[in-house]
Parts: C-alpha cells; structure tokens; sequence
C-alpha cells in the first residue's frame, strides 16, 4: 500500500529530516511512528501525502509512484489519503460541518451523500452540538477532533493520523483510539505518528521509531519504548509529603459526549450507500 | 454514467457558487476593500468619458454654425443656383442672404472695427448678396468651395477655412486627451484591482493551502475565486455607474441653466457606456484573480 | 496570586464554559487544571490572562483587578504573566530568536540582557541550533518549546501554561517538567492544564478536576484521574496475538539535546542580573 | 533612573525601525501591493499637475499678445504720447505702428476677406498709425483703455475685448479642470492607499493579536506599522516622482520640436511639486495604517 525506498529529505538550510528510510507498509496494517520531538514523524507523514518531495529515493502510495507524479495528478492521490494534521489545518472560514464536508465535496460526492455521512461522522467524534460552530469557537481538543472527522469521513484507503490524540484527555483518546482501530478493521492503512505510549503499549500493534530522521526500530507488536534503553536519570521530583501512590491508570474506554461509539460507527459504517 | 457526470457537473457549479458568495459574506473587509478599488477606479474612469462626450456634444454644436459662403454676381439667377446646390449629397442647407441683409449683418460683426465700418457706410452696395451653404460634413467645405468655384452667378467662394481647422483641432485635441486619460485610466484600473484582489488572496492564503492539502483540485480551488474576482468586479462598476449617473442627474439639474454650454449627453450612450463599463469591471476582476491566482506561490501546485 | 470568585463565561451562542468557578492559587503554587476536551481549562486561563472578560464574578491576578481593569492597563498586566498556549502562538514572520527576544523586547529590556537570556534559554529547551528558524521550519513539538521559552525568559510572577506537552514525547515532557518545577521552585506561580496524567501522577501537586465548566475536584497533592469513578467500558483492543505486556514506563528524566538541563537551568537563574 | 529611562527610549527607537525595515523585507508581496498603490495614484495625481501646468504655461503665452490698440489722429504728438503712456504703471510695453505698416497687416489679416480687401485697396489711407500697449496684468485692459480715451491725439480706442475674456475664461476653466481633477485623483489616491495599507494590516491580523498576548502595549505594536506605511508612502511617491520626471525628460526630448506649444515645464515647480507629492504620499501612508489601525477590529485593545 505504502513503499518508501531509501528515501531522504533534506530542508532548506540543509536539515536533513530523512535519512534513507526504507519502509514497506501493506494493505490494512496499523502502523505507528514513534520517536523523540524532531525525530522526523510529521515528515515522512508530508512525503506519503506528497506534501513535500523527497530529496532522494521512491515513494509509491496506493500503487501509484507518489514522489515522481506530476502535480496536477496530486489532488487525485490525496483524495485516497485521509489526513490528520498535527495543527489541524481546519478551514477559519467554514463551520465545522463545513469543514468536514469539504473533503467529500472535493471528490464530488452528491449533496445527499454529504448530508447524511457528515453528521454521523460529527456524533461519531462527538461534536454533533458544536456541527455550527467555527473553529476558532471550539477548544483545543474540539479542533482536533474536527481534523481526526474530516481525515476519515469519505473513507479513504490510507488514513495518515498526526499525533490525532495529542490535544485529548485520555479517555477521549481511548474512543477516537477505538474509532481509528475499527476503520482499520474494515481494510483501510493506519499510520499514525504519536507520542501516547499508553495507547501505544495497549494496542501493540507494529512500530516504527525514529531518531534523527533515520529508522532505528520496525517491530511488529511493539510498544513505545525500546527495553533495552536504560533510564538516563533521577524521576520527576514529587511534591515534599510522601503520599499513597494509586495504581497507573489503564486506558479506558471512551466518554464521547453524544452516543456510545460502537453503535455510531455501526451506523456509519453501514451507510456507505453512495461511495464506492 | 452520463447522467452521473450530469449532477456531477451541476454540483461542481452550486458549489463554485455556494464557495463564491459564502467567501464574500464571512470576509468582508477583504471584499470591501476589493469593491472599493474597483469603485474608485471605474468612478474614474467613467467620469472622464463622460467629460469627453460633454466635450464632443459641444464642440461638435460649434461646427454647426459652419457654412460656406457664395458670393452672387448682381445678376445671378438666385432660385435655380440655389436648387442646383441643394441637391449635392455633400450639401445639407442653403440659405439666401440678400444684398440688405447682408449690409446689415456686416455693420454689426464689424461694430468694433469703426474705421472700416466708416467706409462701408459710405458704400452699403459694395457688400453682395449671398447664399450661406451647410455642408453634411464639416470636413467637405473644400469640396463644397472648388465646385462653387466654377459656377456661373458665383464670383467669389468664401469659407472660415482657418476657423474651420482650428475648431477640428480643438476637438480632436479635446477628444485625443480624454481619449488618453481614459486609457490611462482604465491602464491603472486594471493594475490597481489586479493587486487588490492579489492581496485579497494574499490574506486567505492559508485556506487554500489547506484546501490543496484535503486533495481540492487546481479547479476546485480557483474557481470560486475567480467568480468572486467576478462578483466584486461587477458590483464596483455597478457601484461606480451608479453613483455617476446619480450625481450626474442631480448635477444637471442644478447646473444647466447657468452655463451655455451644454451638459446633456445622449442616455444612451449613458447607458452603453454604464454597461461597457460594469463588463470592464467584472473583466479586471476576473483578470485581477486569474493573475494573482497564477502568480501566488501559495496556491501553486 | 490569583483569585477567582464565582466566575462564570458564557460565549456567544451561549455556550457556557465556566460556571460559577471560585479558586484562590497563592503565590508560589503549582496547580495543574485537569477535564476532559471542553471543559473549560483553556477558557479558564484565558480569563487569568485577560484575554476573555467573565460574563460574571470577579478575578484578581498579581493583586489587580484583572476583570475589570481598562483596555489599556491589560498589557502591563500581561508582562507579568508567561503563557504557553495550546495552539503555541508564534509569531510566522520571526525567527525563534527573535519570537523569545519579543517577550523580553515588549517590557523594554536592555538589548545585552536580551542577548544574553535568549540564547540561554533556547539552550535550556534544547533549540540553540535552531535560533535562527522561521516557526513554519520546525517540528510540532519544537513549535511548543519555543512557546515555553517565551512565556519564562522575562522572569514572570506567573506562568500560565496550556498543554506545554501536547506535542512532546514523553523524554521531552518530562525535561519540560523539570524545567516547570524549578521555575516554581523559585517562587513562580505556575497553573498548566494538562491531559498528561503520567506527569500529573508522578509530580503529586494540586489539581483542579474541570467538568462541563464547573470545578469537580480541588485537591491537593492529587492525581489525574478521580479513584472513585468506575471504568466505563472495555479497554482497547489489541492486536490479535498475545504478548508480553513490559511493565509501564516509568516516567524518565529529559534528554533535551544541548545540554543537561541541570547546570543550564542554574546558569539561566543566576544570570538575573538586570531583569529584577 | 533618567539615564535608564532615556536607553529605553533608544531602545524602543531601535526596535521600531528594525520591526519595520523587518516586516517590509519579510511581507514583500503585501508590500510591493501597497506601493504599488501608491505609485499608481500619485504618478496620475502628478501627471495632472503637470498638464495643468503645462496648460498654464501656454494659455498664458497666448495673452503675451494681447494689446491694446490707440488709433491716433494724424496730426497726434506721437513721441509724447508714447512716453506719457510707457509712464503708467499698468503698461509694460508700448509699440508704435506707422500708416504703412498699418495698411500692410490690415491686408494680411483681411486676407480671406476678398470684399472688404478690394475696398481697402481703394482708399489705403483710411486705415490710422496706432500706438500697442501691452497691459503688465491682463485684466487690467479696461483701465488703460478708459486712460487712453481721454487723450488728445486718440481718436479711437481698441481692444478685443471679446477675445481677451475668452482666453482668460479658457485659461480659468482649463485650471479649474485639471485642479479638479488632481484633487479627484487625490482623494481617490487617499482612498485606494489607505484601503491597500489596511488589506495589509489584515493579512497580518494574527501577528498583531499574537503581539498584544504577549503583553506589547498600543504603541509597541502599532508604531511599526504606521512607519511601515509611511515608508510604502514615501517610496510609491518617489517612484511616481521618479518615472514622471523620467517619461517627461525623455518626451520632452523627442516631441518638443513638433508641436508649436511649449511642454518645457519650470524645473523648480517639478521640484517643488515632487517633493509635494513625496510627503503627500508619506502622509497618506501614514494616514492609511492609522485608519486602518483604528479601525481593523484585532488590533482594538
Ligand atoms: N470563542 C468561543 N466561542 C464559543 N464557544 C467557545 C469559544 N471558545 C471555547 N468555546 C467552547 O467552550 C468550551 C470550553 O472550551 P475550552 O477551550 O476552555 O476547553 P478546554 O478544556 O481547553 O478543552 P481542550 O482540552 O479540548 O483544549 C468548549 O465547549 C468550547 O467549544
Ligand atoms: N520546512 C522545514 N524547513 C526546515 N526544517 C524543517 C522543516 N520542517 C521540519 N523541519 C525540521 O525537520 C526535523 C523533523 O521535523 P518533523 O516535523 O518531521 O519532526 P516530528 O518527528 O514530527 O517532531 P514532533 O514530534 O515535534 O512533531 C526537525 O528538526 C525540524 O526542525
Ligand atoms: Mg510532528
Ligand atoms: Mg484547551
């Protein structure tokens, strides 16, 4: 589905954010990209969408030669993709029903397909109330969850998640944890960089860590930290009174605000009707 | 599958409108700003070729009084000279003038010249009858003079032709200049709003990177820009026509009976010129957007 | 410090964010604000700050009428708080140096001190090298430690911080913590609204539990999660085959990339010299 | 404390110029946008000045000829006459026209007058020696023809008095016109400027709300931006200035010889009017940033 061939970026000023990565990804597999800040996640996520070209080397998505093509063909490419940007990238000017309705617009699905898929995605995310707002009306974690509806609303072959779960607190990660986890169930290719090990370690599936731009783990089932790598220090310093630690809380499932999710996304699933 | 690229299509072109109108209704300041430049400019533009038409309307009153001038031999054969003139195509009037008449009009254009006017009051008889004739085209007078030339009847032909030549230069000067400030005009018009909505683009370049990065085609993007570059052309000029032809109708009435000259000018070159002058506008803005469309780096692909 | 009593903020569209929220933070605090995605933490900063006005109630911030203090006496008010924003906040037209010198520039310090508190600061975020990028150049989490280098290079009384870890893996978080606790350790009133509960659980300091606008929980020496309430569902899925589950990772000192944060923090403090 | 005070004021000085000089090298296409603006309008602005210039420049060469007119009697004391009259103030030149000069331009003037010619021919003694009296104001020709009527030795007193009023109301209306114009064009300059500047200031909305965040004061933020206008101002006008004086050398150079009017312009008033137009332009830049300051919403405390 994804196939990167010793590839290499290099930005302007000679910052070298890639350094030949060779990754093969199959159709329906999970994967994700884990690795210190500026290890080059969000980057090799750019070049899959052809946000940007390599430097070097070959990059096929969906059976097509994404770093070669010519950039008329681009948009056709990323309407195959779904993307969650780490900043979101929502649209100022639109609402967020709006918004989500624009990536199924730009494929030219008929208005009644947009009108019955957009608000079920909305309630999947649990922004069904907010469906008017604009985002600069809505919360940090609003926003992001606007960016995770529009990425995966015209059910895209390859969803391309940045951090999705970054602006969240933990039990709304757990349900777009489980939203993500039931759209790869149904065929399409996660790869999702992200800094949450606990959602990492919960959900074991492959791994691909990065460190200064280069490949330096690809473990089927793994977790996020590497165990080999002893701790480099003293732990954070607690409060002066000695208190009863609790337990480390397990993930849990999530609190979406509007509708339990498992019905919501059977519905949706379901209602695939219109797209193909 | 023709039927599907039917509605296809059909959506593509609500959504270009829908995108067109909703751009204009949430940025406001930007598309103010637009309409504004387009206002201006076009005000301009408009104002000066009315002020043209003005010009020409008047101008064009002074060649009226052009004629050229026949003078008869005491025993010409008035009435069968003056049909025989009359049915040249370049001739469009005669005039007779009879020896009295033409005594009494030459004591009065010489009012001031008192020794002249002294000798002629001496001689009345020395001043000839005459017949006036008004070319079709005040560029035909010499035409007109070298046939009558040769008339019997006739012994001298006269014609202001140094008058004649300056009025014609005056015009044309008139016209070549606001000819030119138009143009020069409309020249900036079109670069001014061009920038306008560049920059009107410029502050939403971060939408249109986003919409790129959805998977919204090169079309998809553009075209409700362009409509937009469009909308706000059409209504500047709307505006700018408007407002000109309203201060022009109160103006009028105001003004006309103080001047000699004249300030009406045909409504329907009011009216041509209004249309010429919103289609102007909505071309600048379609060009304004096109370019900066082209140009920006923001929404290249 | 801070003192809100009986606050409440109601957007437009009635959207009611705060409800009725009375806290009082003393000079010196640590105070992490916790909830779900919109419940009202960043409101609840926004109001400190003075970048919203409450619909009702009162705030006093570093012993002024933050509520209800004119237009024009709110950016004195400003330059004695840092603020980390969620959405970072950075200025696209300058450099990093120049987005943290700005901090420094706006309450009209000598240009030596800004010259020799910026570079040490980015040091201590770890970016020395990356001074001279635009912010559209760097990483997400990079983006977020520029915001935090901003928000304390003045010294300020208070240090307001929304999410400051959203986008950093947990080494980076944790070095960013250390960086927190010893600001604080110095007599900075510090509130950050967070969803790291790892951070929240291993620094045991005061937490203020949001829910829909009200505060739930005000507890000291507190956790992120309340031990009352039950989970609410199944945990998330793993992959298919069993494995061994590693313990959970402890939470582990930072490895910002310059230097230890150690002696760069005590030279950071010690070279106070003009700023008082 | 003075002291630190007084650094602090250097250094605000400093960062206001830096911030400046900085967004102007940062924002090129919003900048270009407004002087791009600025130059449109000032260099039309400009242009016009010059024409009426121009225009006044000729018209008034026109009035270099205007005389007025004594015809003396035969027997007049034609020396005393003519240094009694090159006395009064009002006059600047006295000519003297003997009778055979007299006859020989009455001949050339009534040229195309063939009648009145052949009477003149007759008897060319009836046409007076005449003194010309040049008028140092124009319209002060009626007193100098009242002076002149009471002398002894004048038999009759002559100026077009017609042709005068008619240049001076030409010369009027064509001042009249091209002032209106520049200040049409001045206000639409105002207009267009302040409405770039402002588009600019919008593109930049979220710098500036992102600057009072962090605790920058009115002054700190906004003090960058009206020098950043005013700069805009002053290069689009010296640009204008520039190109204007630029095409005017260059045009005068090949079509001075042509034309039989003059377009040779006072090269002070190019100075002073550029250098007019320069801080005109600085002035409405300034102008343009504040308004837009005051007005646009995310820069309002
Ligand atoms: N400008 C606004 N206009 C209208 N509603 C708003 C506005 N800003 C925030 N809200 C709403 O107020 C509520 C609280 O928002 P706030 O940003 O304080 O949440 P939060 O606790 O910071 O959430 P998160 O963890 O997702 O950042 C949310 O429901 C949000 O939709
Ligand atoms: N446009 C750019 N120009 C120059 N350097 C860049 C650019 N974008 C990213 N970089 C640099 O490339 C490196 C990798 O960036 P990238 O955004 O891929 O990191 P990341 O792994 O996503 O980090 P984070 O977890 O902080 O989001 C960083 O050091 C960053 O500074
Ligand atoms: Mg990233
Ligand atoms: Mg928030």
């Amino acid at each position: 589905m994804i196939r990167l061939q010793n590839v290499t970026k290099v930005y302007e000023g000679n910052v070298i954010a890639s350094k030949d990565v060779t990754i093969e990804i199959s159709r329906g597999e999970f994967v994700f990209l884990v690795g210190p800040s500026g290890s080059g996640k969000s980057t090799l996520l750019r070049l899959m969408m052809r946000e940007e070209k390599p430097s070097n080397g070959d990059i096929w998505v969906a059976g097509k030669h994404a770093s070669g093509m010519p950039g008329w063909k681009v948009p056709h490419l990323r309407r195959s993709i779904g993307t969650v940007f780490q900043d979101f990238k929502l649209l100022p000017t639109k609402t967020v029903y709006e918004n989500v309705a624009f990536a199924l617009e730009v494929t030219g699905r008929p208005r009644h397909v947009v009108r019955s898929q957009v608000p079920q995605v909305l309630k999947l995310v649990g922004l069904s109330s907010k469906a008017d707002r604009y985002p600069r009306q809505l919360s940090g974690g609003e926003q992001q969850r606007v960016s995770v509806a529009r990425a995966f609303v015209n059910r895209p072959l390859i969803l391309l998640a940045d951090e999705p779960t970054g602006n969240l607190d933990p039990a709304t990660s757990v349900g777009i944890m489980r939203i993500l986890d039931r759209i790869n169930r149904t065929g399409t290719t996660v790869v999702m960089a992200t800094h949450d090990h606990a959602i990492v370690d919960a959900m074991r599936r492959r791994v691909v860590q990065l460190e200064r731009g280069r490949v330096v783990r690809d473990q089927s089932r793994g977790v996020y930290e590497r165990r080999t790598e002893p701790a480099s220090g003293p732990p954070l310093p607690p409060s002066e009174e000695p208190v009863v630690t609790p337990p480390p809380p397990e993930p849990e499932i999530a609190k979406v605000e509007d509708a339990a999710p498992t019905e919501e996304f059977k519905a949706w699933s379901e209602s695939g009707g219109e797209a193909s | 599958m023709e039927r599907k690229r039917g509605r296809g299509l059909l959506m593509r072109i609500q959504y270009v409108l829908n995108e067109a109108f909703n751009n204009i209704r949430r940025n406001p300041l930007v598309v103010v700003g637009a309409i504004l430049a387009v206002f201006i400019t076009l005000f301009l533009v408009f104002a000066t070729l009315i002020a043209g038409e003005i010009a020409r309307v008047n101008t064009l009153r002074w060649t009226d009084d052009v004629r050229v001038i026949a003078f008869l031999d005491d025993d010409a054969d008035v009435d069968t000279l003056r049909a025989d003139i009359e049915s040249w195509v370049e001739v469009e009037e005669v005039f007779y003038v009879s020896k009295p008449e033409a005594y009494e009009e030459a004591l009065e254009l010489l009012a001031d010249q008192q020794t002249v006017l002294e000798t002629l009051q001496d001689a009345p008889e020395i001043i000839p009858a005459s017949l006036r004739i008004k070319p079709v085209e005040i560029g035909e007078y010499d035409v007109i003079e070298n046939r009558l030339q040769n008339m019997i009847g006739v012994f001298s032909v006269e014609s202001a032709d140094a008058a004649i030549d300056a009025m014609n230069s005056i015009r044309g000067t008139l016209q070549t200049f606001s000819l030119a400030l138009a143009i020069a005009l409309g020249v900036a018009a079109v670069a001014l709003i061009a920038n306008t909505i560049n920059m009107a683009i410029y502050a939403r370049r971060e939408d249109l990177e986003i919409m790129r990065l959805v998977g919204a085609g090169n079309w998809f993007v553009r075209t409700p820009f362009l409509l937009e570059g469009v909308i706000e052309g059409l209504l500047g000029g709307a505006v700018a026509v408007a407002v000109i032809v309203g201060l022009y109708r109160l103006g009028l009435g105001s003004l006309e009976t103080v001047e000699i000259i004249t300030l009406e000018v045909d409504s329907e070159f009011l009216f041509t010129f209004g249309l010429l002058i919103v289609t102007f506008g909505a071309i600048v803005g379609l060009i304004g957007s096109g370019v900066s469309l082209a140009l920006n780096r923001y929404i290249r692909s």
